[in-house]
């Protein structure tokens, strides 16, 4: 096997060395009847080329024709992603290095992440940013336990129940065996979180709300703000589309304590939706609650600039079961792709782009309005929105989803089981106007 | 030691990326807009964010340059114990880039994703097969992220049992992630000594072990390079309290073809991928870490699980959410896929035979480099081990130099330090782990580079003191950095 | 200079590859036989070639150490005269090689390669609207390749007018492949010295111009970087009696919309579209060079041909041999086609007014160092000069260093030297080309570099004359190297 | 544009040092009628993501289907290609380097070629070969010019007319403008070259012969050296399989003067047929002759060991009209990748990958003969062989190719008139049994 570099004769002087007879010999001292005898029965060694038609094979059982086109998002979204993105980030270097472990060899990890950790906390308007979680639900979750943890007295956070519903199930899977309860915030019928019904909730260490949330719409943070001062509870921004804040005003600029959400749209691939990149970030106050890596900047001995990972007190390696987290490896090389995105795009490009996004989903909404579809809310979005849906829909989406790889829309039923006939639409760059418009006309006639 | 790997050359500096920035350059190529611009409310829009103006071979030089101060495993041994860090073969990348793969949508539905669901539920078996389990979830993100996931079975399952538990045995090799994981379930740890040869001895187990104690979290072969020989009797040990074991399988790759952890008392058992299987590391993730489960846990996994179906004349694979018993969701949706492609990828090629023969190479590997080094560093536990051997600076520290001093120095000589200061178990730990990609040659230089470094110690001592001495920045300040902390620019 | 870009690293020694062989390692995934295996005749068998046994690791790290001894374009500003070291878009790596393209047999037949066929006929139409020539020939591989073309063009010209010639004109300017050209096609040089401020005099090629001279190679730009302004009064005198004009665009990065050689004169040119036109020059080459050619010469062109045929429906390509005045055959197949998709590639993310910008801020930047350096080194001819700007040593001659020494020291500084020594009328040259890519930023800091090199020359010059210094290796013994040649191992 | 890093800024203060008002300024110096006034006429700059799209189109209009199958090769031939070998050619130190004039940071490109060149040697039995050059007509063609121009006396070259015949058009188009002439070698019913014709051929400067032969079919080059040596003329060997050289016995051993021959098979994709990779080897007598870029080993002035180019005073850069070739920009990278292929296959790899091709050849032409199909000669082959077709079987070929994109055989006709219905025919490692199978039934059918 070319993986495997041992020869005959390299297997017989080492097993000499370590006083074996053979390869088998070096397991004797694991006791007989604590080993198997059911083998490994899984097929043989296929060959690279075999595995090549093989794993085309499979490919093309997901998306047949590859002129796809995607009107849908919820949490994933097709952007484009410059060339040069996979190019840097393939280099073996980056790709097969171990966390830096060992700062003097690990400066071009530390150096990028530090960088990225700056451009985020650019991008969302805080101060402080860590080096990356599995995927926005993870980082939210823990974003909600540091509400819970630190609060002195309040044992519950509201989520609002427009936040993306796999975030909200995985913090109730992460409170569930804790003291800890998570209550959500219902919504208006203009598709935004219900903050008149916030203001009657009590007690609470943590409110936690989408922007734009999981309908598309953009809620209203300002007053999230004040309600959360008001009842002393930290305040929570979570996001699913990164690139929202190249256009929207940032949760930071409105004073929120700890924003987290997902960094796929940040030159990552939606690879069936992982590894995308779990985004944390806090006030400087929440320096020290805040789980997972950070990157600082020092000096070393003779006063060069270089970075190394900082803060580990509040990480498992060192206060084992009184961490902050768990969190050993996260998502470091989507934090770097995330960091040479943005680093590409720029302040001019993110801003662009991001304009580009609403102004398509914009012409999107129009034209679906002109053949019977209804917006289901009239608030403002950013790259999605709620539509009605004329009769006869479903059935035409899938042809076009099995016929031409169009994929028009998530059905909002299963999540919202009030939402009968409403799905879910989202625009991005990657949609042209003749793709809008080749959808209204298959979607109606 | 004649002709080290290691030589200096011509690198190059590289300033943070914004002060390579000015203003009007922008090096993403902009797509053409269509369709006319639809102003939002003033009120609702930002300022634009100030990132970096760059053009596109400013990016490209400047991560061109970042990477090249990077050690990664193509550029030499990697010995970091407890990591695995074996060959992360090119194929896989392959592999997962195809645009079937990375262009795929989580919400296309089961009918237009079956390559993706037909991969996992195959990976699921394979693993199964691997570990000698009944259900296996690919969904955890993480070593650390797996053992979450199976300690909170652990706990959904005590519930279910109408008593829940408070405490949790840890034996003091473990690595942080076991006890930060069992804390986040409410657990406490308690925790027990290995024995004077390094493995647990029953006795310990039955000493604490008791009705309040949900179970027991092993790492087996252990963080010492060990085998857990007593593994039967303490699983019995704790199953006979109504405990469950948590079996640790970041280590796997010692045993793959010799010991199926599920068939000796492991209940639940976390695999590390992005180790075991060759998944690339990427400088600190992604990886995944699937869990392997028996019977009687298997109601508890996380959903979605992913199914098949047959009929006569097709199989269809389907996602289902409804599992009464489930924890719940551990990932937004599915897991990293992206590194389950490599893994699968991995897998196929080397085969069933050939995993086996990986457990038995690495091994190989690893006691050859505890035979041939015990004599120049202090062997803590001279026993045969498994994939990894573990040194300290014992003998080293007479001349007053640390094992920190002999990792510096190693990056000189142009190998990765071996994992430091871990287990906490030996004070002072230089924890090898070859894996089995690394040929004879290799380890016989890095062989060579430790004794010749040993020798240094009692010659020239200062020079292991000041090292590293070729790489771009020296001992780094990690005081400062932590006290006066500066996390962005 | 405070903070230049060159500093030293972790670099890492590489043995030859033959010294990593063991018996028994082979690196690559042998297919399966599925069907019966077939001797040959024994006589006919060979011994097996004694090729290294490797890993795939092992070919891996080696070819990964011997990559990181290189300098690239993305590692750092590459000025080397004459060679228009511009950035190479990784797009066009991407379209070249999309399956389509890189797995295209050339004998598929037209019918199966419309594609290809397209692509090489629409960029003979775009680099026939860039140099103003009526017909274009992508099949010459490389530069030398296409003087090689153009010559044996008009050679056949001479021919089949019925009388050969015997001498051909070449500037002492002239790049060595022009002579080396020429005389392949039999012709004489007959060289002719530029006048004192580096451009031709019609006189001196009035003076030389008879009826036995097939014509003149001139390169404009020439490689002083100066504009020969009076090639209209050239091209008319080579005409007048009888002769045709070749013109080498190498250096067309810098008139691209400025001037069009085929509205000028000269009536065969050929272009580098690993130069102008950004493919990668790979350490050594696949380039292209095709020939652009007016009317007169349009017949002699190579074979294959393409055309395009129109129909109301459709259009259709399709290559053409038959020929009768052609001189024949260039290439095995068509020529460079990954190369061509490149350029193609390159030309169409530009498009026409981008490639007018080009030629604008390659010639401004060579401009701003020629202003900005000229006190530091001599300039032998201080002229508005386009692409690039020759100086050479004659002020560090006084103490003692030479272009070499200044070339080596720049390494130190982390810059690729410019082209040094040619042209040879210079002496000492010192040819600086910096592209359009390079910022202003970069250039600013190599003339830094410079200025504090030219003051190393007075106050330290033993630094120089041992330069470089933190290179892998420092300067080589070539002499030895050719005088005692050891070609393999 | 993303590629041109020069703001408004940069441009003004650089005009202020050069002294002009505008970039156009900058042209002042080129007198007015020299200049153009038709601008140039090429569309508007495309961005990356419209670039794509265009260029996927157009790649889909060569091989619609990409489970292509080639059973052909006459000089391109489909080897499987390790991944290792893009992923490191593609490292922009090797990609983005010029010519390695500067030895000390050049030492990558110089070594790896150093290798190649000596792995080439390995392989074609021969004691030096070149660097490279731009394919195996070229190479072939300089290799003539080297025997012609050597010679004492003779003026003409004979080459087999089973030798490529694009290779043989390249020499006629080298040798037309000199006073040295080529004669072809015509070739007997069992499709080797007629070497009673040969010996009956006077004043020979060279001879040269391709084995394995156009036809495929490997020539007796122990008697072809035999009449080299008796006619005092250079023996000239050349090849289009580079990995016939894994299992048949290399010209070296017969006592070649100089081999020319395509390279591609080693690692190179077809690439519509270029770039390729010319190899052009000698014997040590012929060492000063061979044009084109040489690296030799020697040291640097600290003893360590380097490399560099030498032999220079070959070359036109020194000796400019009295070069031995214009040859300067050669196909160094594609050189590169042979050595990476020729290290990755290793001499376990090189003999079974060798002997693989030639038993799926054997298979097909049996599988072939079983339908119909007729041997044009019983001599034997590589992996290429000629057929007599059944009729009819044009039509179906063109069907296959059309629909399934399996390309059978090479029409041999528009090479050699005389062989009606005659088709090349080819199989790698690539093909499968499966493959041939399917073909065999689809040609009777
Ligand atoms: C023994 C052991 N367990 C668990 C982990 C945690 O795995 P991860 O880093 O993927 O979360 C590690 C990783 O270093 C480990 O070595
Ligand atoms: C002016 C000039 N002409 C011709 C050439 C030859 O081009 P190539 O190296 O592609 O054969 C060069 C390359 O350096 C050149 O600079």
């Amino acid at each position: 096997m070319r993986y495997l570099p041992h020869t005959k004769e390299d297997i017989e002087s080492m097993l000499q060395i370590t006083g074996h007879k053979t390869l088998e010999n070096l397991f004797d001292s694991i006791p007989q009847n604590l080993k198997t005898n059911t083998g490994i029965n899984i097929p043989d060694s296929l060959s690279e080329w075999d595995l090549n038609s093989h794993m085309i094979e499979l490919a093309s059982k997901n998306i047949p024709n590859k002129n796809y086109k995607y009107f849908i998002g919820a949490g994933s979204y097709d952007h484009y992603i410059p060339s040069i993105i996979p190019y840097l980030i393939s280099r073996s270097e980056f790709m097969t290095a171990y966390t830096p472990y060992q700062p003097e060899i690990g400066q071009g990890t530390l150096q990028g992440i530090y960088e990225f950790q700056t451009m985020v906390a650019q991008l969302l308007g805080m101060d402080i940013a860590t080096a990356s979680h599995y995927d926005g639900g993870t980082a939210l979750a823990e974003a909600a336990l540091i509400s819970l943890r630190t609060h002195k007295t309040a044992n519950t956070v509201a989520v609002s129940n427009l936040v993306h519903p796999s975030h909200r199930q995985i913090i109730q899977t992460y409170l569930r065996p804790t003291q800890f309860k998570m209550v959500q915030i219902p919504s208006t019928k203009d598709g935004k979180t219900d903050l008149k019904a916030l203001k009657s909730m009590d007690d609470l260490a943590g409110i936690c709300v989408q922007s734009p949330n999981f309908f598309g719409n953009i809620e209203d943070f300002k007053q999230v703000r004040q309600i959360c001062t008001d009842k002393n509870a930290l305040m929570i921004a979570s996001f699913t589309e990164a690139l929202s804040y190249g256009l929207l005003k940032n949760p930071g600029g409105f004073g929120a304590d700890i924003v987290a959400g997902e960094g796929q749209s940040l030159g990552i691939s939606k690879s069936f939706g992982g590894p995308g990149l779990g985004l944390l970030t806090g006030t400087q106050k929440q320096m020290r609650n805040l789980p997972g890596r950070l990157v600082g900047k020092t000096k070393d001995i003779n006063g060069k600039r270089g970075y190394v990972l900082t803060l580990a007190t509040r990480e498992q390696h060192i206060r084992r079961e009184k961490a902050t987290s768990n969190i050993c490896s996260n998502n470091g090389l989507c934090a770097m792709t995330a960091g040479i995105y943005l680093a590409t795009t720029g302040k001019i490009g993110i801003r662009k782009i991001a304009q580009l996004n609403h102004d398509k989903a914009i012409y999107l909404q129009n034209s679906l309005k002109e053949v019977g579809f209804i917006p289901a809310f009239n608030t403002p979005f950013f790259n999605e929105f709620v539509m009605k849906v004329p009769k006869g829909f479903k059935t035409k989406r899938n042809a076009l989803a099995k016929k031409q790889s169009i994929f028009a829309g998530i059905d909002l039923e299963p999540f919202y089981p009030e939402l009968k006939n409403h799905y879910l639409f989202c625009a991005t760059e990657t949609i042209s106007k003749e793709d809008i418009d080749h959808l209204a006309k298959e979607v109606t006639s | 030691m004649t002709n080290k790997p290691g030589i200096g050359g011509l690198k190059f500096n590289e300033s943070e990326v914004w002060d390579r920035s000015k203003k009007g350059r922008c090096a993403i190529s902009l797509p053409k807009s269509d369709v006319k611009e639809s102003r939002l409310d003033n009120s609702l829009i930002g300022d634009v964010p100030d990132l970096p103006q760059l053009s596109e071979l400013d990016v490209v030089r400047h991560y061109t340059h970042l990477s090249q101060w990077n050690f990664g495993i193509d550029s030499g041994m990697y010995p970091l114990g407890s990591c695995t860090m074996k060959y992360n073969p090119k194929t896989n990348e392959i592999q997962a880039n195809r645009q079937g793969f990375a262009a795929a949508h989580p919400f296309c539905g089961d009918q237009f994703s079956q390559g993706a669901l037909k991969l996992m539920h195959t990976l699921e078996t394979f693993l199964a097969h691997i570990t000698g389990f009944d259900a296996v979830t690919v969904q955890p993100a993480a070593g650390a992220h797996g053992e979450l996931t199976g300690m909170l079975m652990i706990h959904k399952y005590h519930e279910k049992n109408g008593r829940q538990r408070s405490k949790i045995i840890i034996p003091d090799t473990a690595h942080g992630t076991n006890p930060a994981s069992a804390s986040l379930c409410g657990y406490d740890s308690v925790k027990v000594s290995s024995g004077p040869n390094g493995i647990l001895e029953p006795d310990a187990i039955a000493a604490v072990m008791d009705e309040d104690t949900a179970g027991i979290m092993i790492t087996n072969p252990n963080t010492l390079g060990l085998f857990e020989n007593n593994i039967k009797k303490i699983t019995d040990i704790v199953h006979a309290k109504g405990g469950l074991v948590y079996g640790d399988g970041a280590n796997m790759n010692a045993i793959m073809g010799v010991v199926k952890p599920g068939e000796i008392g492991i209940d639940v058992l976390h695999l590390n991928l992005h180790k075991t299987f060759s998944t690339p590391h990427g400088g600190g993730g992604p990886g995944a870490g699937p869990v392997a489960v028996n019977k009687i846990l298997e109601p508890f996994l996380p959903v979605p699980r992913i199914v098949k179906e047959t009929t006569k004349d097709k199989e269809t694979y389907k996602f289902i959410t409804h599992s009464p018993d489930t924890i719940g969701r551990m990932h937004t949706f599915y897991g990293h896929f992206g590194v389950l492609v490599r893994a699968y990828s991995y897998i196929l090629s080397l085969g069933g035979k050939g995993l086996c023969d990986v457990s038995k190479l690495a091994v190989l590997n690893a006691n050859y480099i505890k035979e041939k080094l015990k004599g120049t560093l202090n062997l803590p536990y001279d026993l045969p081990c498994m994939h990894e051997c573990v040194f300290n600076d014992r003998i080293q520290k007479e001349f007053g130099i640390t094992t920190m001093d002999m990792a510096k120095r190693l990056l000189d000589y142009g190998f990765h330090p071996p994992t430091i200061y871990f287990p906490l178990v030996v004070d002072g730990a230089f924890m090898v782990e070859p894996t089995e990609t690394e040929s004879k040659e290799s380890i016989d230089q890095f062989i060579d580079a430790v004794e010749s470094i040993a020798k240094e110690a009692k010659t020239n001592p200062e020079i292991l003191k000041s090292a590293p001495h070729i790489t771009k920045v020296t001992r780094l300040d990690e005081v400062t950095a932590a006290r006066k902390p500066c996390l962005k620019g």
